[in-house]
């Protein structure tokens, strides 16, 4: 082992020449990482982290994408004049790299074992025979049973998990000196997520390989990385330690970034920080300082470039900021407005506004529908799920996917005729008919903010038709202010009543998707995971107009999400699902301080919370197994498969929900004796 | 394993988005092959609509004299592309043929398309039996050949002529496009059936009829609007071979088809440019529509497959 | 009536003697043997010559079979024997007797005779319940058929009939052997057995037809080993390209010209004119053409003297006016009196004068017509396209609706038209076959005009009957008359037929009718 | 697979069956008149009582539903019925002119999948170079030229580069393979143009899809060679919607030869249809069409069973 670093980049710069301009995606990035190094880049989608890992492996299709360096040095080597063919032996060889969609990234018309033993015939020269051994062997060590049967099978017989698991197995096969894993447990459920990292850090510090990890989960940062690049719009803003930049933040961004994530370590109320504005467009980037625009702390001298430059006292942490220790001194109160009151929001907890009772939405599934086609099985997405909603309360549904919480809110919605149960809302009773009387009392707002807006509507169209369409307002210059007012209210402005959902941004749509949601003045709105397609910042100002909304409206949600620390600090009250049953129902606080369900508690354990000291101090459980097919669930408990304190009794009897405690109530058998 | 459980796949949902800043000065940019068809169909258009300004001649005008027969017929200062078989001007029935054509093709693709794209587009809102029985009627019309189909319908219906439009031609062309295109408007709409916005449209208590035609018609115009340059393209070609057999435009309307068939295929190795030039007016015209729609896919829709 | 009976018998006498001649100078070949390759532009249903009125079936299937009479093709219609030795007809027309060769056999080895023909005939002139037989009509007037041996026929009839010794030479009257039709009416309709000079080998569908010489044929002059018809769509590549050697239906003068400077000397061919007459009929079920002035405006508008001759530059129609007799032939009306006619008259601005006066009388200015079309090229396309811009040049508006032959017969059947193209095929020049098409819709139903008039109908019968030359001529001269000047149907013009030979090909004489001399006797090919 | 493949070739039947009941009834809309047109057309004398009785020993004068039981009863023994111009038995007409279709639709599959393959890979590949424009043009052009005026400009060229022209009358390939070829290869060269332009044109947007894919990434990022990753990884996936549109222009042959049978005067059961449409032969034209229907779901069937085997998405569903 030398002293110098595995990998030093200095200078690197990617540009990419599109049709409509050019685009510089890194600019002048730095940085480096040692044999065995866990380095993290973290930023918001777009600010170039992906792009900078793909330009390292030289990865970027070459008509587009010009990469320029002073050096990027690996092991010594300097990769940059490198031809294809010189590359072509370190790649999957040296470094390797492991994607972020584990459900695209292998071939699917290829066996696992062709495509795992591929690197080894290539760059081992190993023959059929070694390499199918030695191809066991990795399946053994990123866990995946009877691995002898599975090299023979087919990607599509793999879950999303157990296929991160083979690119972890093909990335480390030729036993590099670095991966690069990009994004790769983002499209995964928390409890795969956990698995998963686990297993990476475990065998890349066991076989010493350096990782460099870009995610967008300051949590996971936390738990795992040794360093941390923080970059903003293409370029490197904070680097350090992660004990460090967790500990003293000093870039105006990273401080933001770390505020305006909800946690679960905190109690629930505040308003979150949040920055204002967007990332900028990198086709015409701010000159100077790029934060700039959105910098609360920012001045005339911000015009100008701020270098990275090292923090007084260390050597590691360097900042590019004027202010930077005026940053750290102030810290989050730098984005604290006068708002920013703790002020809890009252349920009247007279009459439940929406009430329901043993839901069930099953779903026939069929394979190819043809003459002949049959349905070959029933998914019970949602089985006897009971539960209240009160006027002005938040309601958290929270689950992994395929758990049927969406199920629940369509359901709900009438999107999909539920299969079974009773749904009362404001005391009436809701079926096929009586939707449509209630319909204008009941109103969603969707995840995806790109599709819940008709593409081919102005914003101003959008929000006017169902006034015009429902005769609420019958005059063209009143629906003319009333949508100008609506806008204004979700913090918008009216002028933009003539723009395109297109030419918004994701969480100026959301805002729009907001005031459709409120133009009917409903009392209940089902929020599907309203704010998990956006970035921290923008998803942080979501959550707050959502709850200033609820506190001046009086409104009541049904929070879905699959983020605890989300769902936690919105909700009053929190139900965990796991396979379409209710695993816990309670307070949110009383949940998250005392989970009872040892499901709830492989959830909280598995969210990792973006602070080291908590985080890696925190005695886990990590859940094994996968989520099992919502086609064949076990019998009994549910959860009774991956259940670390399951009994014979536990796969034979279903529990039913049981009051635990006033404000709790736990479906587990076995609650009084984990307890 | 099962993924049917019914959601939105990622895919469906990034390609109902539509880019930013599409115009055609974008377009003429990006798609210089299919800025040349623009061109060329611009051409055709204007040669159909002023037909009766630039052809020299009228394209019925009968002048024995002047055909290959009596010795005349090659081009020549008045026939700048020479005569035919009954001495008319070729040059005239070739600009008068592009009106032919042309609205052949446009009226054919259009109402092909347009019938096409609601059959689809409901097929895939209501689902269900619906569904499945529009489906398996459109496999039976796609399991015969479009010639067939057309030559079918030629046979059925008796001609008819309404304002010089052949409309037995066009309803023959028509028909077997409107399988074709309620399959894969269905397939697109599909995939906007799921999403939120037709959803939030539903919880709004809209009907059926103003989600099929204001949320979801207008979302699949990418795919109408390729669909129908391909079409009018194939439904040019097919106007032609209908001709050529016989089946379709009949004299004395100027058609290529017609110029290729018939009386002038006498003359084929004598007067070659009876047969030189209608080819090249269809080939150019299905060329230039096919350039167009081409690129206007790689432009809207790269992935849609036809 | 006694003039005919006796110049009848003069045709025989004569024709006795010529057949022995005729026979003799045949038998031997210039050149013996080669493969005639010829094309054909239809395909052939069946092979029942009775039963069929299409040369599809006479340019593949005539060489097989052998028929009573046939004609001398260099001096048509002169009459010859074919396998008649001999023949006369009674002084009082009622019966005419036969005498055979003895010597003809059939393909299968079995000899023919009297039992044959007489089969044949009857399977003619009264066809049992399924079989068809498209001449029945014309052979009305025949009685019976008796064989007082083996070697002898007579035929009765019931009354004189002009037409009927022509009719012994008619094409189609093929002679099938008893034995067969016994086994059944309809076997010659997939199998041939004939007494012809080419034997059948194979039939390709829709490709290819294979025939190879009759070493037994009677006559001798079967000169070549093989020959093989192929179907075609165009005649001049299949020439030019060495594919064929012949077509035997028409060639179009285009075509002439192109085969000519593409084949050079290789390239040669006869003419004579087809007895077949393209007509409009005008639908008198339109309001306007029950108006006897409207239809005379419509033949007047057409320019014959004018028109007729460049038209046939460019089609295969006959550059000279015509009624609805092939001119020059022996019943036909003589041009200076058909020139009297209306809409007849060399001067095209006069006719048109009066055609625009006779509209404006009745009425019909600037009239609207649909004009139902074949889609056919020649000459379907061509007559079509002068005789609209002949209409339009008085003023008329003729609409073209053109459809491919099944929707055109319908069409026409049903009368869906205002006017339409016809043709009015014949294989001899006799007035019983010509005029015939004309006659009122009840007795005729292919008189597509659809009208009703009883003095023509009167006309034909007496002409039919009449066996005198004279006074035949002077009543179908009556009826050609009344019938051209009442215009239900307007003749256009006949068809100049131009066979297409390869220059091998030699010892071909070209007749009046694509019907006609299809039995490839004689032709024989000269490297 | 084998379950899948047994379902599938169940799946035949009842479409086919479909197709059979609508080709019958539809048609019998078609105006006009077979004994019409064959007894008239020429002009021959025939009495209304003739063409009756004419009518009536073909079968024509019978309840439609009587037909219609006549030709399903007959269906499954393969009996289509007698064609109403020539007597024969339709599916005796069909099989006869079969061969040559099947044999010309196979050549000119042979020559588009010689001439597309490299074209559509070497255009996926440059994509944006000027090779990528100058295929992109040839191949568009190959879908706008009419397929019969490209077979008259080959009949052009075969005469004035040979002087004659290959003999009428098709020899088999079995016992003469050179004449054979001589007559079969300017008519396949007429269909192939196209064909292979259809084909080119969706290989090349099939490897361009799929070189986009991630897996091609993972490909590239595992140091394989780039042959191998182009070979391996994108020609399997991007052969599967090339055979989908080889399989289906391959029906289409089958049935849409019609305009090039024509132009080269070749006896496929194109130029039948042509000629039993001229002729309303109802009969021969609903065999024609069950026929061609047949093929297309045959083939069909072929391609969804090639899918399974190269794709094990499919292949692995219960």
């Amino acid at each position: 082992m030398t002293n110098s670093p595995l990998l030093d980049i200095s200078n690197l710069q990617v540009e990419f020449k599109l049709k409509n301009g050019v685009v510089r995606a890194v600019d002048n990035v730095s940085f480096q990482v040692d044999r065995g190094e866990f380095l993290a880049i973290v930023g918001e989608s777009g600010c170039g982290k992906s792009v900078t890992a793909l330009s390292i492996m030289k990865l970027l299709p070459k008509r587009v994408a010009e990469i320029k360096s002073d050096y990027v040095k690996f092991d010594g080597q300097d990769l940059t004049n490198f031809s294809e063919t010189e590359m072509r032996k370190i790649r999957g060889c040296r470094m390797s790299m492991i994607f972020q969609e584990p459900m695209t990234s292998l071939n699917p018309v290829l066996t696992i074992g062709d495509q795992l033993t591929e690197p080894l015939i290539t760059h081992l020269e190993m023959n059929a025979e070694e390499a199918t051994k030695r191809a066991v062997e990795l399946l053994n060590m990123v866990g995946i049973p009877e691995p002898q049967k599975r090299l023979s099978q087919y990607p599509h017989q793999f879950s999303g998990g157990m296929r991160q698991r083979v690119m972890i197995a093909i990335g480390l096969a030729c036993e590099p000196d670095l991966i690069i894993a990009d994004e790769p447990t983002t499209a995964l459920d928390v409890t795969i997520q956990a698995q998963i990292l686990e297993l990476l850090k475990d065998i890349c510090s066991r076989m010493g390989v350096a990782v460099i990890m870009i995610t967008h989960n300051l949590g996971v940062v936390a738990a795992y990385a040794d360093k941390v690049n923080v970059m903003y719009a293409a370029r490197i803003v904070e680097k350090g330690k992660a004990s460090e930049i967790f500990a003293s933040p000093s870039h105006p961004y990273t401080i933001g970034l770390l505020r305006s994530v909800p946690r679960m370590d905190k109690k629930r109320g505040g308003r979150l920080a949040t920055i204002d504005g967007l990332p900028p467009n990198l086709m015409a980037p701010p000159s100077g300082c790029r934060f700039q625009p959105r910098c609360p702390m920012s001045t005339d001298a911000c015009s100008e470039v701020p270098f990275l430059s090292n923090r007084k006292g260390s050597s590691k942490h360097s900042v590019a900021c004027f202010y930077s220790e005026d940053a750290l001194k102030k810290g989050s109160s730098i984005y604290v407005s006068d708002k920013e009151i703790f002020e809890p929001i009252n349920v009247k907890k007279q009459a439940p506004l929406l009430s329901v009772r043993s839901l069930k939405q099953h779903f026939g599934v069929s394979f190819r529908s043809g003459w002949l086609s049959s349905i070959s099985g029933t998914v019970k997405a949602v089985d006897d799920v009971s539960f209240d909603v009160y006027p002005g309360e938040t309601v958290g549904l929270v689950g992994e996917s395929g758990c049927g919480k969406t199920s629940v809110g369509r359901a709900i919605l009438h999107l999909n005729l539920p299969t079974g149960g009773q749904l009362e809302f404001n005391s009436k009773d809701l079926n096929e008919s009586s939707i449509a009387l209630v319909r204008q009392d009941m109103q969603v707002i969707f995840q995806d903010p790109f599709s819940s807006l008709n593409p081919r509507m102005t914003i101003g169209e959008i929000l006017e038709e169902p006034l015009k369409v429902h005769n609420i307002v019958t005059e063209t210059d009143a629906r003319f202010e009333r949508v100008g007012q609506l806008l204004t209210k979700v913090g918008l402005y009216a002028y933009m009543r003539d723009r395109y959902p297109h030419e918004l941004s994701g969480g100026q749509r959301q805002r729009v998707g907001i005031a459709r949601a409120l133009c009917m003045e409903p009392k209940l709105i089902i929020c599907d995971e309203p704010v998990s397609a956006l970035d921290v910042s923008v998803q942080a100002q979501i959550i707050n107009l959502l709850e200033d909304l609820q506190r001046e409206l009086g409104i009541a949600y049904l929070f879905i999400a699959h983020d605890l620390a989300v769902v936690k600090h919105i909700s009053h009250k929190v139900i965990v699902m796991y396979l379409g049953k209710i695993m816990e129902i309670g307070d949110g606080e009383t949940i998250y301080q005392e989970p009872k369900h040892p499901y709830t508690k492989a959830l909280l354990d598995a969210a990792p919370i973006p602070d080291p000291k908590i985080e890696r101090n925190r005695k886990k459980i990590i859940l094994k197994g996968e989520l099992p097919s919502p086609l064949n669930p076990p019998r009994g408990c549910v959860f009774s498969s991956r259940c670390n304190l399951a009994t014979d009794d536990c796969k034979e009897i279903i529990p039913k929900l049981i009051n635990f405690s006033k404000d709790q109530s736990v479906a587990c058998i076995k609650v009084e004796e984990v307890n | 394993m099962s993924e049917t459980i019914p959601n939105q796949s990622d895919n469906a949902k990034r390609e109902n988005i539509k880019p930013s800043r599409r115009n055609v000065f974008d377009f003429i940019r990006q798609q210089p092959l299919g800025s040349v068809g623009i061109v060329l169909i611009f051409v055709l258009m204007l040669g159909a609509i002023f037909a009766q300004q630039i052809a020299p001649f009228n394209p019925e005008d009968v002048d024995f004299e002047a055909s290959p027969a009596f010795g005349g017929g090659a081009p020549s200062l008045a026939h700048p592309l020479g005569a035919d078989a009954f001495g008319r001007d070729i040059l005239s029935r070739l600009i008068y043929g592009a009106r032919t054509a042309l609205s052949i093709g446009f009226l054919s693709a259009f109402f092909g398309c347009s019938i096409g794209a609601i059959i689809g587009t409901s097929s895939a809102f209501f689902g269900g039996r619906v569904d499945l029985l529009v489906q398996r009627f459109i496999d039976l019309m796609l399991s015969f050949p479009i010639i067939v189909l057309a030559i079918i319908v030629i046979a059925i219906f008796p001609k008819t002529v309404i304002f010089g439009v052949d409309v037995n031609v066009i309803v023959a062309i028509a028909i077997p496009f409107i399988p074709k295109t309620a399959r894969v408007i269905r397939s697109q709409a599909l995939a906007v059936v799921t999403l939120p916005y037709v959803d939030a449209a539903r919880t709004n208590g809209f009907s059926s009829v103003r989600i099929i035609f204001r949320h979801i018609l207008p979302n699949v115009t990418a795919p109408f609007l390729i669909l129908i340059t391909a079409f009018i393209g194939q439904a040019i070609l097919l106007e032609a071979s209908l001709s050529y057999l016989g089946l379709g435009v009949v004299e004395p309307t100027p058609s290529w088809g017609l110029m290729l068939s018939g009386v002038n295929t006498d003359y084929y190795r004598t007067a070659p440019w009876m047969i030189i030039y209608p080819g090249l007016a269809v080939s150019i015209a299905v060329f230039s529509f096919n350039l167009f729609g081409d690129s206007l896919r790689d432009w809207l829709d790269p992935k849609l497959k036809l | 009536m006694r003039s005919i009976i006796r110049s009848a018998a003069i045709v025989a006498i004569a024709c006795m003697a010529s057949t022995s001649a005729v026979a003799g100078s045949h038998s031997s070949c210039p050149e013996q043997g080669g493969t005639l390759k010829y094309g054909v532009k239809a395909e052939p249903p069946n092979y029942d010559m009775h039963g069929t009125n299409s040369y599809a079936i006479m340019h593949f299937v005539a060489q097989h079979y052998s028929t009573l009479l046939t004609f001398d093709w260099e001096n048509f219609p002169k009459l010859e024997g074919d396998i008649a030795k001999s023949w006369e007809m009674a002084d009082d027309g009622l019966s005419y007797t036969f005498k055979l060769h003895e010597n003809v056999k059939f393909h299968d080895g079995t000899p023919l005779t009297s039992a044959d023909v007489k089969a044949s005939y009857e399977r003619i002139a009264f066809p049992p319940e399924g079989v068809l037989s498209q001449r029945k009509a014309l052979y009305g007037s025949l009685e019976s058929v008796e064989t007082p041996d083996d070697y002898t026929v007579v035929f009765k009839l019931n009354s004189p009939d002009a037409f009927m010794m022509d009719g012994f030479a008619s094409p189609f009257n093929a002679i099938f052997s008893a034995k067969d039709l016994e086994k059944d009416m309809n076997w010659h309709k997939k199998n041939v057995n004939g007494t012809g000079p080419y034997k059948f080998v194979e039939h390709v569908k829709g490709e290819s037809y294979i025939a190879e010489r009759y070493e037994d044929f009677h006559h001798g002059d079967n000169c070549l080993d093989r020959t093989e018809g192929y179907r075609i769509k165009n005649l001049v590549e299949p020439l030019v390209g060495g594919q064929i050697m012949a077509e035997w239906r028409a060639t179009a003068p285009p075509e002439v010209k192109s085969l000519t400077e593409q084949m050079g000397d290789d390239y040669t061919n006869q003419a004579k004119t087809l007895m077949t007459l393209w007509v409009v009929s005008l639908n008198s079920e339109t309001e306007a053409f029950k108006d006897v002035r409207v239809r005379q405006a419509l033949n007047l508008c057409i320019d014959r003297h004018g028109g007729l001759p460049k038209l046939a530059k460019i089609t295969f129609t006959a550059p000279r006016p015509s009624g609805y007799l092939l001119y020059d032939t022996k019943y036909a009306l003589p041009d200076d009196e058909l020139y009297q006619l209306v809409g007849f008259g060399p001067d095209a601005e006069a006719n048109r004068a009066k055609a625009k006066e006779l509209l404006k009388e009745a009425g019909y200015e600037g009239l609207k017509f649909t004009y139902s079309n074949r889609a056919v090229a020649h000459p379907y396309d061509h007559i079509a396209i002068w005789l609209m811009s002949e209409w339009k040049k008085c003023g008329l508006n003729p609409e073209m609706i053109t459809n491919p032959t099944s929707k055109f017969v319908t069409i026409r059947k049903e009368g869906g038209f205002d006017a339409t193209i016809d043709w009015a095929p014949s294989f001899l020049p006799d007035p019983t076959l010509m005029h015939f098409k004309y006659l009122s819709r009840d007795v005729n139903p292919s008189n597509y005009s659809r009208a009703t008039d009883r003095e023509l109908d009167a006309l034909f019968d007496a002409q039919k009957g009449e066996v005198d030359f004279e006074k035949r001529k002077a009543i179908v001269h009556e009826f050609e008359k009344k019938a051209l000047e009442q215009a239900y149907v307007l003749p256009v013009t006949y068809t100049d037929r131009v066979v297409s030979l390869h220059k091998s090909v030699k010892g071909y004489v070209i007749a009046n009718s694509h019907i006609l001399n299809n039995t490839f006797r004689g032709i024989y090919l000269e490297d | 697979m084998l379950a899948y493949t047994l379902r599938r070739i169940l799946l035949v039947i009842p479409t086919l069956l479909a197709v059979a009941v609508l080709v019958f009834f539809v048609l019998r809309v078609v105006p006009g008149d077979i004994v019409e047109i064959k007894l008239a057309a020429e002009g021959g004398i025939i009495s209304a009582e003739e063409i009756q009785k004419e009518k009536e020993r073909l079968g024509l004068d019978d309840p439609i539903m009587v037909q219609f039981y006549k030709y399903m009863i007959g269906l499954p023994r393969g009996d289509l019925g007698i064609s109403l111009w020539t007597e024969n038995n339709v599916t005796d007409e069909i099989v006869s002119r079969i061969g040559l279709s099947l044999e010309l639709a196979i050549l000119s599959t042979i020559m588009a999948i010689i001439i597309a393959f490299p074209l559509g890979t070497i255009s996926a590949l440059y994509r944006g170079s000027f090779i990528d424009y100058v295929i992109r043009i040839i191949t568009i052009g190959g879908i706008a030229v009419p397929s019969f005026w490209f077979g008259m400009l080959l009949i052009m060229l075969i005469l004035a580069t040979f002087g004659n022209l290959p003999p009428l009358g098709t020899v088999s390939i079995f016992d003469d393979p050179k004449t054979n070829l001589y007559q079969m290869i300017w008519p396949a060269l007429s269909v192939g143009y196209r064909y292979s332009s259809v084909v080119a044109r969706m290989l090349r947007s099939s490897i361009l899809e799929v070189l986009s894919e991630d897996y091609i990434r993972t490909a590239r990022a595992k140091g394989v060679f780039e042959r191998i990753v182009i070979v391996k990884h994108g020609m399997r996936n991007a052969l599967l919607p090339t055979v989908t549109v080889i399989g289906l222009e391959f029906a289409f042959l089958l049935g849409g030869l019609v305009v090039t049978e024509s132009v080269f005067n070749l006896n496929g059961i194109g130029k039948l249809f042509v000629d039993s449409v001229v002729r309303n032969d109802m009969n021969l034209l609903q065999g024609l069409v069950l026929t061609v229907a047949t093929g297309f779901v045959l083939v069909n069937l072929i391609i969804d069973l090639l899918y399974a085997a190269l794709d094990p998405r499919i292949r692995y569903q219960k």
